[in-house]
This record gives structure tokens, sequence and C-alpha cells, in this order.
């Protein structure tokens, strides 16, 4: 039996299958114009509610941006950044960055710098920069943040006390802060829900990778967690909800055409194998 | 290309060439094993050798060894060495034993943990699997409440059902002859496989992810031929 | 006896610094002389008792009774702890050995692809003592001139930094990449109707991609969201809602299951290596 | 929790358990030995070492990408028994290893196991190899070692993460026949989708037991058996006696005995 056309539909060789993976990402790199059909999920919805919420109720309000991810998950995690930061710039929400990764410091600020430019957000005004501590210091900052904000943070990255810039007037404790965006790869959330949230029923939001998302559905359904940005998915949905397209946007759509490669391939194969088996029992039966 | 002379230099500077083309090298290995995957394989190798050796000195040997002795006068810390001696006896035929000595050691250390570790990773997961089959008090204005009631009956249901059928495929020394723990076994490990189904899928993304990213390295980072 | 292992000034008094570490020294030697001087039929004993103390550390720190949250041998934690840090350290070099052993022979004989072991052995090299180097003295100069029209200046830490963000940061993603590849070619192989194991395999993926991407959730875009108490029940017939069950209330029960029959598993071999009652050829072997 | 003494419950319990397995193990030793249930994967070691002997390639063997662990070292005793019976074949293993002091238990595994079946004459240096201890370098290098040596059997056993697809997936395409397992539940649907063989949680801790026919193995198998019937059976009654706290809130009559019931369940809170 020559090779059939059912043949090759269930063995075809790896290698045109990487050269199409290739050119499905590769189209959405370099096509920005495209338009990308995405529908976003709700928790996205969810998450741009939120901070949509707290921008018409609490005009001086204070969110906490909380990063640690590093070069390794830039992948989603600097896109879902950039389209926060972006959101909160464009809905005048003020913010305070912190880090607990030496990486995500001079990442976080790359991203927030560049942006501040484009919306003409001051230092000290309107955002400010914590700074990074050290991850032996996570849980003693955060039990710290409960009760006395200036005597946990102490100073910003420049060195100078917080209390010092107006943006932080007013802010003792937890119950001055509107929010917390913890944009994360690893379960580090596990210390927000553990130690903050719970205080001041504070709304907790959450922008980890699409492989760590699953084991937190549960605190979606119970509330503790208020909104959830999924993968690079998160960020091109949120891209699309504040109409700022960037490559968030991009990459969900090269994830479409990768993913709608993937059970194209599935389908083919299927339908070489089944119909090799059907020829196969006919040839038994004769 | 505005300013070729620019251009160049940002092709060139060489933390970025270095990465790309060892990027580029580094993946052809999905196509066909070469010669350039060959090179960049054993530098990188050599490079996370160096960076192994580099941070056992600078994050272990050095704040917990050498300091303690040279700058407070913990001499003590010297009798380690005879110990760490022990583990090149493999080296030898005489003092090969002495390296299973020290192996053992080690062997005892990462199994007396294991008790603190059940206690305070496995026996809350056991708890946690008390889920009621009675449904709670309904929410006053709740318009759904029966449906929510018969949801919650039903979900913990299936989570229990799943649990045990999971359980009872993983019995080795009892012979199950009854039909209904052969079904159940035969049904917990049905449904492990539609359980790594979906693990399978929802690793996709993030994987896809580190993909688009390497591209972007490539395409915009580096040759800057997609826009940004 | 405490006294002896006390710290001493090595500035204040050299001599006694120099004198204990001797005859400490002298004494280790000394035990591991008498170790190996010991009848060859008493050394798997040696070794089971060794074993058992190496584990009897951390046994006894968590079943001693604690009074509020500590126990007599918790002061001991940092300093067990960093025994086996520090002895474990010591390990690197059966590493180094092993690898080096090997591409340094193929360099000497110049056997076929010698170069590649060079390239391993000078990469190796490079990234040890620039690592050290930038640890020790970072803005050290190495070479300034101009290239491309423009000044440049090389220190320690821009060489580490090329060698380690350069080289060792991008390669990592480029082989943390590739696993998007064959996650490609074995969802093609392994998704076939072939069992009902597979199709169970299939259909579970499936429906979890579907429920993660735009074209997936499309599909049931015609159901509510369900951000309201009446449409809340057929909300849960979207596709992303479906998935969500699914990871939540099967993936869950099942990865516990599995979790149950590891741990005992986990924690009867612990037993069996601590207590050397575990068989098997390393075990077995007369020593 | 960090010492027993903050729930004696549930030290209590694990202290049960272990009894019950050392007492099983030490009855198999003397002389009762048990029979435990087929495991599939692990009876296509043989085909896969006859299969490598015959097409005259090496074998290879992964422990795992982490220190020395429990994990660990159950994969290198997996390991070794499938050493032993590549050695009575005549045949090369290659093992390559990610942590230096695994890399001397694993020379010493190896060589004891060719020694056992009386070929030491096989047994080379170079064939237990340490890469290095980064996760994605140690990746790239067995990779490039599989596509060069092309080994026919590939018996991956041991701790494996994110890499586990790299090794599963270069050694299906260099058509080698794969067995793998490993205690890391994430990795196994992808062992599923590019090995020919997976054995699945608590199958990897009794594979030494189903290749050796041990007593001691088989005895703490039948002690981990009883343990998931204590397990099973403290679940039922917490799911039964939640549901009885839970109908508690309908009837006043039961306010006492849910309370009674709510602190019975919460012994085992840690």
């Amino acid at each position: 039996m020559d090779r059939t056309i059912w043949h090759k539909m269930q063995s075809i060789d790896s290698r045109y299958i990487y050269a199409a993976l290739i050119v499905a990402i590769l189209i959405p790199l370099f096509c920005s114009k495209l338009v990308y059909l995405n529908i976003p999920s709700k928790p996205s919805i969810d998450f741009y509610n939120t901070i949509e919420h707290i921008a018409s109720t609490e005009p001086n309000g204070l969110v906490i941006v909380d990063g640690q991810w590093s070069s390794s998950s830039r992948g989603e995690n600097k896109w879902q950044t950039q389209a926060i930061v972006t959101h909160l710039m464009m809905r005048h929400v003020h913010f305070a960055t912190l880090s607990f990764d030496t990486q995500n410091h001079t990442l976080t600020n790359e991203i927030v710098t560049a942006l501040a430019a484009k919306y003409h957000y001051v230092y000290g005004v309107d955002y400010i920069d914590w700074g990074y501590r050290p991850f032996q210091a996570f849980t003693a900052m955060l039990k710290g943040l409960d009760t006395d904000i200036p005597g946990t943070v102490v100073h910003d990255s420049s060195g100078k006390p917080i209390s010092s810039f107006p943006i932080m007037k007013g802010v003792r404790d937890i119950k001055d802060i509107s929010a917390i965006i913890e944009i994360s790869p690893t379960s580090s959330i596990d210390g927000w829900l553990g130690l903050v949230q719970g205080v001041n029923n504070t709304p907790l939001l959450y922008a980890p990778t699409a492989i760590s998302a699953p084991k937190y559905y549960t605190y979606l359904d119970s509330g503790q967690i208020s909104g959830m940005l999924i993968g690079v998915k998160g960020a091109g949905d949120y891209e699309s909800l504040i109409h700022q397209p960037s490559f968030g946007t991009r990459a969900t759509g090269a994830l479409s055409f990768v993913y709608a490669l993937i059970i194209l391939l599935v389908v083919i194969g299927n339908i070489g194998h089944l119909k090799l088996r059907a020829m196969a029992r006919t040839e038994t039966e004769k | 290309m505005t300013d070729p002379n620019g251009y160049l230099q940002h092709i060139l500077s060489p933390s970025l060439l270095f990465g790309a083309l060892g990027t580029i090298a580094l993946l052809s290995l999905v196509f066909k094993e070469n010669k350039l995957y060959r090179l960049f394989e054993h530098i990188y190798l050599g490079l996370a050798l160096g960076y192994d050796v580099e941070t056992t000195w600078t994050e272990a040997l050095r704040p917990q060894l050498w300091d303690p002795i040279v700058h407070d006068g913990q001499w003590v810390w010297v009798l380690t060495i005879p110990v760490g001696l022990m583990f090149y006896g493999v080296y030898t035929r005489r003092f090969e034993w002495m390296s299973r000595l020290v192996f053992g050691i080690f062997f005892g250390a990462a199994a007396g943990t294991v008790f603190q570790d059940m206690c305070q990773r496995f026996v809350p997961q056991v708890r946690k699997s008390f889920k009621p089959l009675v449904p709670p008090p309904p929410h006053p204005g709740d318009i759904h409440a029966t449906l929510h009631a018969v949801s919650y009956v039903l979900n913990n249901a299936l989570f229990i059902t799943i649990l045990v059928c999971v359980i009872t495929y993983f019995f080795f020394a009892f012979d199950i002859k009854n039909k209904v723990l052969l079904l159940m076994a035969r049904s917990g490990r049905l449904v492990l496989m539609f359980a790594f189904g979906a693990l399978f899928g929802a690793t996709i993304m993030t994987r896809m992810a580190l993909l688009i990213d390497r591209m972007y390295f490539i395409f915009v980072d580096w040759l800057q031929w997609a826009p940004k | 006896m405490k006294h002896f292992f006390q710290p001493i000034n090595f500035h204040e008094h050299p001599g006694a610094f120099y004198g204990h570490i001797v005859l400490g020294l002298a004494v280790m030697f000394g035990v591991l002389g008498i170790l190996q001087a010991v009848p060859r039929q008493y050394r798997k004993w040696i070794i089971a008792v060794f074993t058992f103390l190496g584990g009897l550390f951390y046994v006894a720190e968590f079943f001693l009774p604690a009074h509020s949250g500590k126990n007599s041998l918790n002061k001991y934690d940092d300093v067990v702890a960093n025994i086996f840090v520090v002895v474990g350290a010591y390990a690197i070099g059966l590493g180094v050995i092993s690898l080096l052993q090997l591409h340094v022979r193929k360099v000497v004989r110049t056997a076929p692809g010698w170069g590649n072991s060079a390239a391993l052995i000078i990469s190796f090299l490079g990234m040890t003592v620039f690592g050290l180097l930038n640890e020790y003295a970072p803005h050290r100069l190495l070479f300034h001139g101009r290239l491309f029209s423009q000044g440049i200046r090389v220190t320690n830490s821009s060489v580490f930094d090329f060698l380690f963000t350069g080289g060792i940061a991008n390669f990592g993603s480029a082989i943390f990449s590739m696993i998007a590849f064959f996650i490609a070619s074995a969802a093609y192989r392994a998704f076939r109707v072939r069992s009902l194991e597979s199709s169970l395999l299939m259909t579970a993926a499936l429906i979890i991609m579907l429920g993660s991407v735009g074209f997936g959730t499309i599909l049931t875009n015609w159901l509510p969201l369900g951000n309201d108490p009446k449409s809340e029940f057929w909300a849960n017939f979207r596709i992303e809602n479906i998935a969500q069950w699914l990871l939540l209330q099967v993936n869950t029960p099942a990865q516990r299951g599995i979790l149950f029959g590891i741990t005992l598993g986990e924690l009867a071999m612990a037993l069996r290596l601590w207590l050397s009652l575990e068989r098997g050829s390393y075990f077995d072997k007369e020593v | 929790m960090l010492h027993a003494s903050d729930n004696y419950w549930v030290s209590g319990l694990v202290v049960l358990i272990s009894l019950i397995i050392v007492l099983n193990v030490v009855i198999a030793q003397q002389g009762r030995v048990p029979n435990i249930r087929r495991i599939p994967g692990l009876n296509a070691i043989d085909e896969a070492i006859g299969r490598a002997t015959e097409m005259g390639r090496p074998a290879l063997m992964i422990p795992g990408i982490t220190g020395l662990g429990v994990g660990t070292l159950a994969g290198l005793s997996i390991l070794g028994n499938i050493a032993q019976s590549i050695a009575r074949f005549g045949n090369k293993v290659i093992l390559l290893s990610c942590d230096p002091i695994v890399t001397g238990v694993a020379e010493e595994t190896i060589r004891d196991a060719y020694t056992n079946a009386g070929r030491q004459d096989l047994y080379h240096d170079e064939d237990v190899r340490y890469l290095t201890s980064e996760q994605f370098a140690f990746a790239a290098g067995a990779a490039g070692i599989m596509n060069r040596e092309k080994p026919a059997a590939s018996f991956l056993f041991g701790d494996f993460f994110a890499e586990s697809l790299i090794f599963a997936e270069t050694g299906q395409q260099i058509g080698a026949i794969q067995i793998a397992g490993t205690p890391q539940t994430e990795q196994i649907p992808f062992f599923l989708a590019a090995c020919d063989y997976v054995i699945i949680g608590e199958e990897y801790y009794a594979a030494s037991a189903y290749i050796t026919r041990n007593p001691t193995y088989l005895g703490s198998i039948v002690g981990q058996d009883f343990a998931k019937l204590i397990l099973i059976s403290i679940v039922l009654l917490g799911v039964i006696g939640a549901s009885i706290v839970q109908f508690g809130h309908y009837h006043a009559g039961f306010g006492h005995i849910s309370v009674e019931l709510q602190k019975l369940l919460d012994l085992l809170k840690a």
C-alpha cells in the first residue's frame, strides 16, 4: 500500500508543523493593522470594571501595583503591566509600584516612565515607586502594610521618605488603599490573599501567566480576587477594553492562529487515522 | 532605515548579537541537529557550569564558610572540609565506601523532613476534602436558590466520587475482584486521562507566549523589522 | 568542651586560631582514619547509623514538643541548614571533574568535535573568571577605544553582563520556547481517537483550548455573560466557563487523588531510606 | 504547622501511617511476601532493553533534574534495576545527571549494576555524565546528546518540570522506545503525549517493587494500601460529618450535635 493521502494526513513530518507554527506567529507580528477576533473573558472584564469603578468613585484613591515577574515571563507579564498602567494613567488613578525582584524593578520602571511621559503623569503626585525589597521581606512587608504603610515602606526607590510626597498624603494603612494589583508568574498572590485582602476587603486584582491561573479560579468564585488577566490573552483583552491596541493584541492574534493550527492538525490527523482504520476493517472483512 | 550606521551598531551590539545568534542556533535543533546548534549547546553548557561554580562560591561557600572563618573567627567551619573530601572517595577503590557514608547522611536528611512535609502540605488536603452533601441555607433574595443548592450538592458529590475513584485506581496489593471496585478503579483511570488532557490544554498558552516572545526578541528587539 | 569550639579573633590570637584549626583537623582526620580501619563487615552498619543520624535532627526538631512555636532544637536550625549547604557545595567538584574530564580528554586527543569541547572549556573559564571579577571588582576598566565612531568602555561587569544577560538568559529563553514547537507536534500525534483514554485526553484538551482563545469563545458567545442573576444559569454553558468548571471540578479532585498516593509513596520511601531498610543494587552492595 | 505539638491529631495520623508501613515491611521481610497488580508501563522495560540490544544502540537514562531528594532516589533505584538488565544483555548505558551529588550516587549505582551482572568491563566513567545544574542548559545538552548518540531506548525516572517535553519529544523523534515516570503530576500529560509507556502517580513508587519483587518493597506497598484505606474512610466520615453540620442549620434540634461535630472536623485543621 503506497503512501496514500490518508497515510500522509496522519503522519505529517514534524518539521512542516514547526515551519507552519513560525509562520502562524510571524504573520500577526509583522501585520499590526490586522483586526483580530477577540472576545474579552469575564475575569478580564471584571478587572477592567474594578479600575473603572475606582476611577469614578475614588478620585484620590491609591492603587498598589506589585510586580514579581522577570524577563523569563515577560512574554505574558510585560504586556499585562503595560496595559494595566496605561488604563490607570488614562483614568488618572494614582498608583504606587512595588517589586520583590531586582529585574522586575528595572523592567516595570521602563514601562511606567515611558507611559508617564505620554500621559503627563507627575512623579510624587500621580504615581510613586516604592522600589525593590528582597523577597525575604515579602511577608513582613505585607503584614506592615495592613497597619502602617509609611512606617513599613519608609522610603521610595530614590531613598526619599514617602510621606514627603503629595500622593502619600492621608495614606496611613490598608483602609486607604483602593485596590491591589499583583502581576506575577509565581503563586506570590497567596501572601496578599492570606495577609492583606481580608483585612479591609480591598479589591485584589491578579495578572498571572496562563499556566498558573487555574489554581486561582476558586478565589474568583469566592470573590477574594475581583478580576484576573489570564496570560497574554488577558493583556490582549485589556488592550481592546481600553482601546489601546499594542503588542498584547497582536500576540493574542498570534495565539489564535497557533490554536487554529493545532486544532486543524488534530482534525487532519484524526481524519487520516479513522479513514485508515475503516479501510483496514473493510480489508479484513473481505 | 533612517540611520544605517546606527542600525548596524544596534544589530552588532555584542550582548544582543550573542543572544540573537544563540537563540537562532538553539532553536534550529527542532529542524535538524547541526554544527551551529552543537557549538552553542557547548557554549551554553560551559557558561552554565561556570555560573554554577561562581554561585557556589558567592552564594554558599563565601557567606557561610569563608566569611565566618575569616571575619568572625568561627574557625570550627574548617572541620566541614574533611567531610566534604569524603565525596571524592568515589574516584578511589579504597575510600569508595566513605563517599557512601556522606551520601547516606544526605539520604537521611532528605528523608528526615518528610514527616513535617506530610503534616504541613498533605493533611490539609484531606481536611479540605470534607465537602458536605447538604446545601448551605440560601442567601436572602436569591431567585435561583434551589438551582444553587442543587449545583452545590452535585459538584461536591462529583468531587468526592472522582477523588475516591482515583485513589481506588492506586491500590496495588489488594486483589480487586469486586465488580463495583473494578469499575471505580477503571473510571478512576479514565477521569485521570480527562484531567491530564485539561492540564495539557491549560499549559499551551504560556508555552506559546514564550515562543511569541522569542520571535519578538529576534524580529523587533534585534532586527527591528516588525513594528514595536 | 563547648568552650573549645568558641570563635577566636584571628587578629588578636593568631596562634590560638591556627592551633585550634590544626587540632580540629587532626581530630577529624583521626576519626576518619578510625572509620577506615574498622573491619569491612561493620561498614554497612556504620553507614546505616550515619544515615539515621543525618535524618534524626529534622525528625526530632519536628516531634519535640514546642512552646510558643519553638523547641530546644530550633536554635540549631540555621547551623544544621548551613552545614548541609556548605558540605553539599563541596560536591561541585564532582560535577566539574565529570564534565571537564570528558571534554579536556577530547581536546587533548583532538577527537572529533574537539572544537566544541574547547568552546565549552573557554566559556566555562570565561564565566567563572568574570563572574568572580564582577563580584569583587565590577567597575575595573579593561579596555576603552572607539568602535563605530563611538567611544566604548569595557569593564568586568559589562563582560559578565555580555555572558549572563546576553548568553545564559537568552539561551534559557530560547530552549524554554522550544517547548512550544514540541507541544504542537506532540498534540498532533497524541490527540487521536485511538482508544477511549486518548479520546478523553483529546476532548478535555480541545475544550480548554477552545475556551481560552477568541475563535473558540465565539462558538458560545450568543449565551449571556452572566453578570445579572437572571442570566446567570445560561452563562454556565459558555465554553470558557465549561473549561473553568473542568479545571475546578474534575481536574482538582483527580490531582488530589494522585497526591494521596504519591505522598504515601514518598513517606514509605523516606522511612525505608532513613531506617536503612532500602534494597536495590546501590544498597545491597558489599562495601 | 512547624511542630508535631501544633496539632497532635495530624502528627498522630502521620505516625500511625508510618508505623503501618514499617510494620508491613518487617512482616514481608520475614517471609509473608504479598503480590501486587500489573503495572502496564513496566512490562515494556524488557521489550525496550531487547530492542536497544538488537539495534546495538545505547540506552539513555535521566534521573530527573533535582538534587538528592526522595523522588530522585526512587528514580535512581528504578534506573539501577534497569541498568542491571541492560548489563546482562551486554549493552551500554548513558546516564545524564543535573546535580553533582546525584552524579556521585549515579556513578556508584550504575557501576554496581554492571558488577552485579558480571559485566564491569562494559562500564566506563563517561557513561555517567554531569552536564550542569541549570534546568535549560541541561535540556539543551541532553537534546544534543540524544540527537547525536541516537539511543534506542530512553528511561526518564525522577523529578521533571517544564523541560520534560524536550526530553520526551526529542526521544520520540529519534525513534527511541521511551518509558517515563515522575512524581510531578503536572508533567504526566506531556509524557503521555510523547512517550510509549508512562507510569502514573504512586505507580512511580511501586515500580521498584514490581521490577524486583523484593520483599521490602512489596511489604511497603501493602502498608501504603492500608494507609489509603484509612485516608478514604477519614474523607468519607468527614463528608458525612460536614453534611450533618450543614443539616444543623435547618433544624434547631441538631444545633448541639453540629457544634460538637464541627469541633471534631476541625481536629485535622493544621
